[in-house]
């Protein structure tokens, strides 16, 4: 059944329950679904368990902040040129958020294989080198290699919950277009069970035919489409805008201790609902 | 042609009522048939329906006049268009899919799918085009079969080479997959489901025209008993309106 | 390195070794690298393992015709509405073509595991419930799930030799843009450990620039580039050509019979290297 | 600066001078330093070279400046951009990639690297952001690894956590990828590679007005015995001409 739209704090109280294995698109600080990322901390929803794209800024580092996460998957979680992500560091650091530690190839692979009702698939080169499959007993099992008898990691399949997106539009039915670079956000979204798109506008339908193939996820796959132009914001959108350099640099001087976290964090997601993700 | 239809045209509009409002259908080489049918069930009881054509990878194309090619640019004018293995994957997933439409060389009395040999595989006396993702039926939820020739030589007691799978042919067998199997066959002649309980296919309509004898002498099998069998009911108005509206290079009324 | 400029029989001659194995692009009547395939056919090319997109015609059923494929791995060798394919039927029907039988989704994912250095991986449902790993123990293997401990069956990572595309258009440093439906193109030419492209046109490399991304595949992938304008036909090419019915209803006709065929065959292959697949 | 030039940019000369002419380099986040060196090598002795920028997974992208940002739009002007998925499985197929450049909270005498964490994984003294790519470093031809701090803090023994295999600390141990692993470290004081034979971290060349001992003293280990240490040659006037034209913002020079 086609996407309805949605408020984002309505898309979040219906698809997004708590505990529940979470994934949230958008690569560094390019298209992170932030409109979503703040409903759901403005909500007060756990996560479960946190997966992000191979790279994440804010929409990482926020629900972690606002202490929503148990524990988060991803191969990397950061702000690039402005550094290290505070809370997330300190969160682990201090042993609040446990790491399921995963690299890029693992969890692409992973999402594959849960997209396409793969069970399992053996890892290529390169993990079985690092420490990062004895640490995460969870994700990595050894297998034989039923055609070379050669023993190496597995992974299973992986499928988030809900996966939270950030496109550049949707149509009346739900179709939506992204209209930048993918990432890993189509593997994430054929891989969830539940999809959430925040879109910067809509467009007639007649608009998505001139789309590339592989630009487009179709509405059936979408339970719900929130408008929030600017939604992304303080990250970039691509063709709509850039990252709020700014805002970025507000949020990790604030970070730095607890009250002024604490005040950044009620100014972002306090009681006024209109305040939405463009004042973050 | 049978009164003021055609056959093909009958088989359309069953196949149209066979789809569910939000269900997702998928359907492969020659599409012109079932997507006649998508079209035709989205624009009256399914508005939500989508459809995906194949090698394309279009979702809700709407071409100008139906096509037999799965892969034609005509196609190309979709609201959405998947990369071939995104589709695969989906087909795979198990929970995104709500019909496949599939049909074989051999169809048999549980809805098993042959597009592969008929006779040994090895030293096959018809050697058919190959199964494509017919391997995925039983991952979807249901599947609609569909042959356009109904006679002894198609539908066989058991197939050959199994291609694309249907029921268990016993209760023992374990098919522990979301799919609740073949959900209904549309031939030139008749419409056929099968038994809840045997899982063995079974007569449910004869078309306008066609007798319950004429279509048993075309059956390979001997179909399991079922309710009184109804005669298909005819295209509407309105249906025929509409799916004329859709074909106007006369596909399947030609 | 990026590709060089190579003829036809060029590029088949540096980069199609006898005995291969050798995966053509294309799907169905669309884009198949009929100037490529053309080129090997005329060359006396043997194929050792002929390996489809998840459905091919002409680009399959002419090495066959000309008895220059010793092996076949294809989901589906046909014509679509125009009928099965004449001299693929016979072939294997007197067992002088051996196939190694597989399905869309086993190939697709055995291209995925080729490219990604992926050993093998457990198929999803639903080909287990066939008869298709009976007859082809080389492809499926026996696996217990080291997750679940469930057994299933297993498919290796595809590595063709070659892979032969037909794309839109060239830059002069080998970028070629596929510009329609990419079917398994794209995981085909991933996987090859050798690509060789034909292209419609060849245009600068700004104008590669405007292409969605996964439209392109790099240079560096890339070891020929053959530019072959109409060197689909009789198979289509969106937005240049539509496929030539009436040519496949002629071959479709001339392999009724070994005479017919014959002189199909040397028409199309003939001595004058001059003709090349625009007379096909 | 050092002389007429940055650090940054010796760094990115530096690196541009190991790219070699037909191979495909991929890098990371924060790419201008490799960015840079990558565009100068393609407009000097590396016509034919090709690079990938992470995330954005574009192939030879020609921004109107560097950028520090791997999804940056401003590398969308380029002449392919393959979707993430693709580079992963490049990344994996262990014959496509020629030279991956990367880096480390921590790097060893070896060149592992550690981009997870310091102290114990399950209780950290330092987490780090994640290892994103660097586990594919073994399967790529080999490894430039480059360093904004050269101190006995980055550089140590043994990394508390390997995330980028580098070479094995003994020949016993099995690494038969294709890979050569690290073939070169550019830092901000030197330039190190490694003994042929033990493939354990020697020192190549200090960069002017650098000495060997405070190479050393910024050094948590000892580097294998080499060859005579030679000062690291400085940008000729062409490379920091090209350079500074593809660099207008002057963030590797500012």
């Amino acid at each position: 059944m086609p996407g309805r739209f949605l408020e984002a704090e309505e898309a979040v109280a219906e698809f997004v329950p708590s505990g529940a294995t979470i994934a949230v698109g958008g690569m560094h600080m390019t298209a992170a679904p932030m409109a979503l990322v703040t409903a759901m901390v403005r909500s007060g929803v756990r996560t479960g368990t946190l997966v992000t794209s191979p790279s994440a800024s804010l929409q990482a580092e926020l629900p972690v902040a606002a202490g929503l996460v148990d524990e988060i998957m991803s191969p990397y979680v950061g702000f690039e040129d402005l550094g290290l992500a505070p809370r997330f560091r300190k969160a682990v650091e201090s042993g609040e958020l446990r790491v399921v530690e995963i690299d890029e190839g693992s969890l692409t692979h992973a999402l594959y294989a849960g997209a396409g009702g793969i069970p399992f698939l053996a890892c290529p080169p390169g993990v079985d080198l690092t420490d990062i499959p004895r640490v995460s007993p969870e994700l990595f099992r050894r297998v034989r290699n039923p055609f070379t008898g050669d023993e190496g990691w597995a992974i299973a399949g992986l499928r988030p919950d809900v996966t939270l997106l950030a496109a550049a539009e949707a149509d009346e039915d739900g179709n939506v277009a992204l209209g930048r670079f993918p990432f890993t956000d189509r593997l994430m979204a054929l891989a969830a069970r539940r999809l959430v798109v925040q879109v910067e506008r809509t467009v007639d339908s007649g608009a998505m035919a001139a789309r590339a193939p592989g630009d487009t996820i179709p509405g059936f796959l979408v339970s719900a489409v929130v408008v929030a132009p600017g939604g992304c914001l303080p990250t970039s959108y691509p063709g709509f805008y850039d990252r709020d350099e700014g805002a970025i640099r507000t949020y990790l001087k604030a970070a730095r201790a607890p009250e002024t976290l604490e005040a950044w964090l009620a100014d972002l997601t306090g009681a006024d609902p209109a305040r939405g993700a463009e004042d973050s | 042609m049978t009164g003021a239809f055609s056959t093909s045209e009958l088989m359309a509009v069953v196949m149209a009522r066979e789809f569910r409002d939000g269900e997702v259908v998928v359907m492969g080489a020659v599409p012109a048939l079932p997507l006649a049918a998508a079209m035709l069930a989205k624009s009256t009881h399914a508005p939500s329906l989508s459809y995906i054509v194949g090698g394309s990878g279009t979702v809700n194309a709407t071409p100008i006049g139906l096509t037999t090619l799965s892969c034609d640019a005509a196609l190309a004018p979709a609201p959405s268009a998947l990369p071939l293995p995104e589709v695969v994957l989906l087909e795979g997933r198990g929970d995104a899919l709500d019909v496949f439409c599939a049909g074989g060389l051999q169809i048999d009395a549980y809805g098993n799918c042959n597009l592969i040999a008929v006779g040994e595989w090895a030293a096959p006396a018809l050697r058919g085009p190959g199964t494509v993702g017919l391997p995925f039926l039983p991952a979807t939820k249901r599947s609609v079969i569909y042959a356009m020739d109904h006679s002894p030589r198609t539908f066989v007691e058991r197939v050959d080479f199994v291609s694309g799978p249907g029921h268990p042919a016993s209760p023992d067998e374990d098919r522990t997959y979301r799919g609740e199997g073949p959900s209904l066959v549309v031939t030139p002649l008749a419409t056929l489901d099968f038994d809840p309980t045997t899982r063995r296919m079974r007569l449910r309509s004869v078309h306008p025209g066609v007798t319950e004898a004429e279509v048993a002498e075309a059956t390979g099998f001997e179909p399991a008993p079922g309710p009184p069998v109804s005669e298909t009911p005819p295209p509407s108005e309105e249906e025929l309106t509409l799916l004329r509206r859709l074909d106007p290079g006369g596909l399947l009324s030609g």
